[in-house]
């Protein structure tokens, strides 16, 4: 790529700033109305946004409980503290919780709501009133699900394998039907968020100079509209057959539970690119920031957005090498998972090139950054690892599994979240963090994931299958490591959780902590309702454009 | 100009207006291409019945997107979120066959074309103690004759 | 949507919202909404299209004898029915571009009565089944097909006429809220037609998988 | 040194022709991963450091990578990857293209046991008895749900499906007792799905096999003076396990330690029972033996009085092999012949 020429108009007046030099004459979001009704009836994206933010962390902390029951659990080789049954329902719900209330609204719904219109330099979504239905129909979901969960739960795992779900005595069918409505919500959100990007964009902000946060929000839009039907029809035929039997996966009469499989892996293996894409995303924005440069290899990253949210789609059949599909589809869906791993790893390297030359600030986001880096690689190529076709034999469905998308999740996602939540919060709040415990509990999340899911590697290396309740006694020492490596995370989840909040209330005013030169950084930290004061900003610069204004052009080298 | 670019092209694509006649004809090839698919469909044909049946299909569709649905006069985005719906219908089908076609005949499912097994249940036939699944109910039946 | 940004007194249109630059913005949006959505129905009945594939491409014989256990007349009757129902959306569209209210209404209308019909003889044929005993899995007690897969055929059939019927009934209420408008407000014209255009593309899609359930379940 | 390799990447014993492919393709993946994060994490490190900020609002070069430098990026991940596919599948396809000879056993998923059967005729519930250096093809299949056979130190791992088979074929290496894991949640007592594979010297499975298909308990007398191998109780006991598959007692008592009609046969012996009449008795010889054959006369509460009686259908040998089976499923030698197993308490 060759800078434009449109690089040119150096240290460019944006209109939209002028009027967070004084700050409190104007109103922000945040302050502009305080009723309850106000919140609960808004439509601005950005309140929106706060809204989802709220629930997502209530869920994620309902979800980090049952992983911690989980872990305990395992620390004795029999019962620890439940029985079986109890087990199995807390691991099915810890997956519902966190995949289909946590991960998959987490980074699009909150930071996606709040920043896409910023970075588009639009005043709000395209539909800024079903924005605010898709938060209510996540609601409505997420009460289904839990009301399911409460009369009793369900232990079928989240894969709601048939002919088990089938079966089971467990309440299965208001579980089911919550995630179907759930998919609603997210599927507005995916329509939403691509049709702004198609038509929002402020003048002046093309194709290739929409961040490439916004990108990768595009990338998993699409994935969100076009998979997430598949599972709806699938959970409702799932539905129908728990509870009347209707037929279509019947082994008696024919039928294929292996075509299950496939229907839910269409959805689910994309859905992983739900989770990640954003996560990649604001980690191009944090690595920008920090290091003070333009993205190395911007269209390269632009692009393997796109590209991993396309083949991923038909990389699905990697779930079922050992399912009894036939051996010419592990082939094919084999070399498909392959190119996944090269569009991943032209991010890595592009994140990395990215700092070559730069001018690196390690604050907490990037601290994250650092975490994430090294998780996405390995937990990357662990995943190319189980994706080789007879390496997945040993461990499929073990222990290994757990580990490597927990890496993923977790390592990446988790990450993302915890940088993106660090790197906005003064965009959102205009307030800031305390930077020592923002390091401290960073090093201890790092620290604390790398104990709980290494030890979880090398137990599926061992051949400890996954949701076991009780296990044989070898298995014992690393599941203990991994239980202890558990309780640090969650420590670090506590200690942010605390200075977050008590910077919310006590934090420093702040607009633009970072110096940043992202798009969204353009307008006041927080920002007013209609997102800009004035006129609307111009976008001469693509973003993250970090050139020395007297040397004009900017140095333009070659690697 | 990004912006006025894509939704401008899209409001001047949108202006013509055709006259009524044009879905007319539409609508009296539809009802046309219905009575082919009925006849060539009754006549059974062995192999390519369906095969026809699905091309006849697809271009009554095409016909009903791009003339009813006016994708004809749009361009850019409409015509890419359908055409790569389509595609991706297309695809999880083709994989998905292509896995049952290429499958250890044993774990196909049992009395099906591909597979040797016998079939657990091959509809109801009460003589042969089969029920097509319908125990209950027959038993009841059964019960209250008595 | 707040409509701070309305300027009043112009050729009636649509309300301008105001987050979006221009109408023209605002119509493009709407449209590309629309598809995306329908991209996403086309991709609900993917599912059961798969499931479909599947099971006729490893039982083709007992799916031949299920699909001739159909009533074919009913069925054409139906996709007429349907594509006539189509084609009155249609000219629903092309009089609300011409600014005719009345014809917008009657069009409309005339679907609606065309989709009751629809719905009707629909009922017909389920009533049919229930009492031959053409039905899903475990309840199958037809002994006229004995061959494996039969019930399949029949949760196929019952699974995604069930959820074309559905769609049947929510292209209705959206059509129903546009007939009304037409009948009693008549704002619609050159420069305000979209909610007709999109209830209309809904109906379409209704349509486009009527045409292509039609002969997968009564013509293989 | 691959033993060293095992013990740092905690795999357990290589038992398997299979094993020793996927193990080298094993150390080549992970070495790599870990070579590539290392290397990555090293860069990256170097790079913040080098390149740290000097101040608050410094400006930077803009440097764009060139086609060869993204042409890179992409070709060299790309053939490590597609030479790892290349390797795996190739493997992948040896392991699901058992050779023509291999000898066949029939493997049967339940909730939750494994039932083993060979088509000339024994069968077993979980134990598996292969010989070593031969291929064997299991054909596996599911009678509820899905279960998937594992057996780590083999590498294998197949789905039982439900109404159908799905197969899979190994070699073992070596004699020896291995553990079998199912991998597919199938529900309640999913981790207890355990089961093994004994593996035999060729001419040891031969006499196994002989004395299995010398069936009847009769000859089990001479059976045991010229067999050596297995101490009597054991060898009994592995006859009353063959007896209470085919007399149905599994219809009724569980070995996995659930409770269904009948008290489950897991760790029975020597437990003391409460009876419905508010007495206790300890489950002995005489109370197994008099439960068989006058199942009314001491029922344990909780229970209903519905078992028949087995007097003149099983003969006193095999009684007692059954007492003898029975007693080998003490809580603590469950896996009594297991090279390494748990040794936990079932939930009473």
């Amino acid at each position: 790529m060759t800078p434009s020429s449109s690089i040119a108009a150096p240290g460019a007046v944006v209109p939209g700033h002028e009027a967070t030099d004084d700050h409190g004459h104007h109103p922000s979001y945040l302050t502009d109305g305080t009723t309850v009704k106000s919140w609960l009836l808004t439509v601005d994206h950005k309140r929106i946004g706060i809204m989802y933010m709220v629930w997502v962390l209530l869920f994620f902390l309902v979800g980090g409980i049952f992983a911690m029951l989980l872990r305990i659990e395992l620390l004795t080789p029999g019962p620890t503290i439940m029985d079986a049954m109890t087990y199995n329902r807390v691991f099915t719900l810890h997956g519902i919780v966190m995949i289909f209330l946590f991960m998959i609204p987490a980074i699009p719904s909150i930071f996606g709501n709040f920043l896409l219109p910023l970075m588009l330099g639009a005043k709000d979504v395209a539909f800024p009133r079903l924005n605010l239905l898709s938060l209510y129909v996540y609601l409505a979901g997420a009460g289904f699900a839990l009301w399911g969960m409460l009369n009793g739960g369900l232990d079928t795992g989240w894969t709601f394998y048939t002919p088990y779900s089938a079966h089971t005595t467990t309440t299965v069918a208001p579980v089911l039907f919550g995630a179907f409505i759930i998919g609603f919500s997210s599927i507005l959100t995916g329509m939403n968020f691509i049709v702004t990007t198609h038509t929002m964009r402020a003048p002046g902000i093309t194709w290739f100079k929409m961040p490439l946060m916004v990108w990768a929000l595009y990338a998993t839009s699409c994935i969100q509209v076009l998979a997430t039907p598949v599972i709806g029809l699938l959970l409702l035929l799932v539905t129908a057959e728990n509870l009347f039997s209707l037929g279509m996966f019947d082994v008696a009469r024919g039928g294929d539970p292996v075509l299950f499989q496939h229907l839910f892996w269409f959805y689910s293996h994309p859905a992983v690119y739900i989770m990640v894409l954003p996560a990649f995303g604001v980690m191009s924005e944090i690595v920008a920031t920090f290091s003070r440069k333009n993205i190395f290899g911007y269209r390269a990253v632009a692009y393997s957005s796109v590209g991993i949210a396309f083949v991923g789609f038909f990389a699905w059949g990697h779930h079922m090498f050992v399912s009894g599909q036939s051996t010419f589809n592990a082939g094919v869906f084999g070399v498909l998972s392959m190119l996944v791993g090269v569009f991943t790893a032209i991010k890595v390297f592009n994140w990395v090139g990215t700092v070559y030359k730069g001018a690196v600030e390690f604050s907490t986001p990037f601290a994250y950054f650092c975490g994430f880096l090294f998780f996405t690689v390995f937990g990357g190529m662990t995943g190319i690892a189980v994706a080789t076709v007879s390496l997945d034999v040993p461990w499929h469905d073990t222990y290994f599994v757990v580990a490597h998308f927990h890496f993923i999740m977790v390592g990446a996602t988790i990450m993302a979240f915890l940088a993106a939540l660090h790197y906005w919060f003064p965009k959102m709040f205009g307030k800031m963090y305390h930077e020592g415990w923002g390091l401290v509990s960073a090093a201890l999340i790092i620290l604390g994931f790398n104990a709980t899911f290494i030890p979880q590697f090398l137990l599926g290396n061992a051949g400890m299958p996954r949701r076991y309740y009780e296990y044989p006694e070898r298995f014992q020492a690393l599941n203990v490591a991994s239980t202890a490596g558990a309780s640090l995370l969650a420590f670090g989840f506590i200690i942010i959780a605390v200075y977050l909040t008590y910077a919310l209330i006590y934090g420093e005013r702040v607009d633009n902590p970072w110096n940043s030169k992202g798009y969204e950084w353009l307008t006041a930290s927080p920002p007013p309702t209609h997102n800009f004061i004035g006129p609307q900003p111009t976008y001469p610069e693509e973003p993250h454009f970090y050139v020395d204004p007297n040397t004009g052009k900017g140095e333009v080298s070659d690697v | 100009m990004a912006i006025a670019n894509e939704s401008h092209q899209e409001e001047h694509n949108m202006q013509e207006h055709h006259g009524a006649g044009r879905y007319v004809v539409i609508w009296v090839v539809l009802l046309v291409l219905t009575l082919v698919t009925v006849f060539t469909g009754r006549m059974h044909l062995p192999d390519f019945g369906l095969l026809l049946a699905l091309v006849i299909a697809s271009v009554k569709g095409t016909l009903v997107a791009l003339y009813f649905m006016h994708l004809s006069e749009h361009r850019g985005a409409n015509r890419l979120v359908f055409g790569v719906s389509i595609v991706f219908v297309v695809l999880l089908i083709g994989f998905t066959l292509m896995d049952f076609g290429t499958r250890f005949r044993l774990a196909n499912p049992p009395g099906s074309q591909y597979s040797d097994l016998q079939a657990v249940d091959i509809g109801a036939n009460p003589a042969e103690g089969r029920t097509g699944g319908h125990q209950q109910q027959i038993k009841q039946q059964h019960e209250t004759h008595e | 949507m707040s409509s701070a940004h309305v300027t009043p007194g112009t050729v009636p249109g649509p309300k301008l919202a105001a987050h979006f630059a221009s109408l023209e913005v605002q119509k493009h949006a709407a449209r590309l909404g629309m598809w995306l959505f329908l991209a996403t129905e086309i991709l609900l009945f993917a599912g059961l299209f798969a499931c479909y594939a599947s099971y006729r491409f490893l039982f083709p014989e007992a799916w031949a004898a299920s699909s001739r256990s159909l009533d074919l007349t009913m069925g054409t009757i139906n996709t007429v029915v349907l594509i006539t129902s189509s084609f009155t959306a249609a000219m629903a569209v092309h009089y609300a571009k011409e600014g005719k209210n009345k014809m917008v209404g009657h069009m409309f209308v005339l679907t609606l009565l065309m989709a009751i019909g629809f719905l009707v003889i629909k009922f017909f044929e389920y009533k049919h089944k229930f009492h031959i005993g053409t039905l899903p899995g475990r309840y199958y007690f037809y002994e006229g097909i004995q061959l494996p897969g039969a019930p399949l055929y029949f949760t196929v059939y019952f699974a995604s006429t069930a959820l074309h019927a559905l769609h049947v009934v929510i292209g209705m209420t959206v059509l129903a809220f546009s007939t009304v408008r037409a009948y009693r407000v008549g704002d619609f014209n050159a420069n305000n037609y979209t909610a007709v255009e999109l209830g209309s593309m809904y109906w379409h899609l209704v349509d486009l998988v009527w045409i292509f359930l039609f002969p997968m379940l009564y013509l293989v | 040194m691959s033993d060293l390799a095992n013990q740092f990447l905690f795999l357990p014993e290589r038992a398997s022709t299979f094993a020793e492919r996927v193990d080298f393709l094993h150390y080549f993946v992970v070495g790599t991963t870990m070579v590539m994060s290392a290397g990555v994490g090293l860069a990256a490190l170097f790079m913040f450091f080098r390149y740290r900020r000097r101040e608050a609002h410094q400006t930077t070069e803009y440097v764009v990578p060139d086609l060869k430098t993204e042409f890179l990026f992409v070709s060299v991940p790309l053939v490590f990857f597609l030479a790892w596919f290349a390797i795996g599948f190739r493997d992948f396809t040896w392991y699901t293209t058992p050779p023509k000879d291999s000898m066949d056993v029939y493997v049967m998923g339940k909730q939750w046991m494994w039932k083993f059967s060979y088509p000339e005729g024994p069968n077993g519930v979980n134990v598996l008895h292969v010989p070593a250096h031969r291929p064997v093809r299991l054909l596996i299949t599911s009678r509820d749900v899905i279960h998937s056979f594992y057996v780590p130190s083999f590498r294998i791992k197949m789905d039982a499906l439900p109404g159908r088979y799905t197969q899979a074929w190994f070699e073992a290496t070596k004699p020896g007792t291995y553990q079998v894991l199912c991998t597919e949640y199938c529900g309640l007592s999913h981790s207890k799905m355990l089961a093994e594979v004994v593996v035999l010297a060729p001419e040891d499975y031969e006499n196994w096999l002989k004395e299995q298909q010398r069936g009847r308990l009769q000859d089990r007398q001479d059976a045991l003076a010229d067999t050596s191998l297995v101490p009597p109780a054991a060898r009994m006991s592995e006859q009353g396990q063959k007896l209470v598959g085919s007399q149905g007692c599994l219809g009724c008592h569980s070995v996995d330690g659930s409770k269904h009609i009948g008290p489950t046969f897991l760790g029975m012996y020597e437990r003391t029972e409460k009876l419905q009449d508010g007495q206790d008795i300890r489950v002995d010889e005489a109370y197994i033996t008099q439960s068989m054959m006058d199942p009314g006369a001491h029922i344990v509460a909780g229970y209903q009085n519905v078992m028949p009686t087995y007097q003149g259908k099983l003969q006193g040998p095999e009684s007692a092999a059954i007492v003898e089976y029975i007693k080998s499923l003490r809580t603590a030698n469950v896996r009594e012949s297991a090279s390494e197993g748990p040794a936990y308490d079932p939930i009473q």
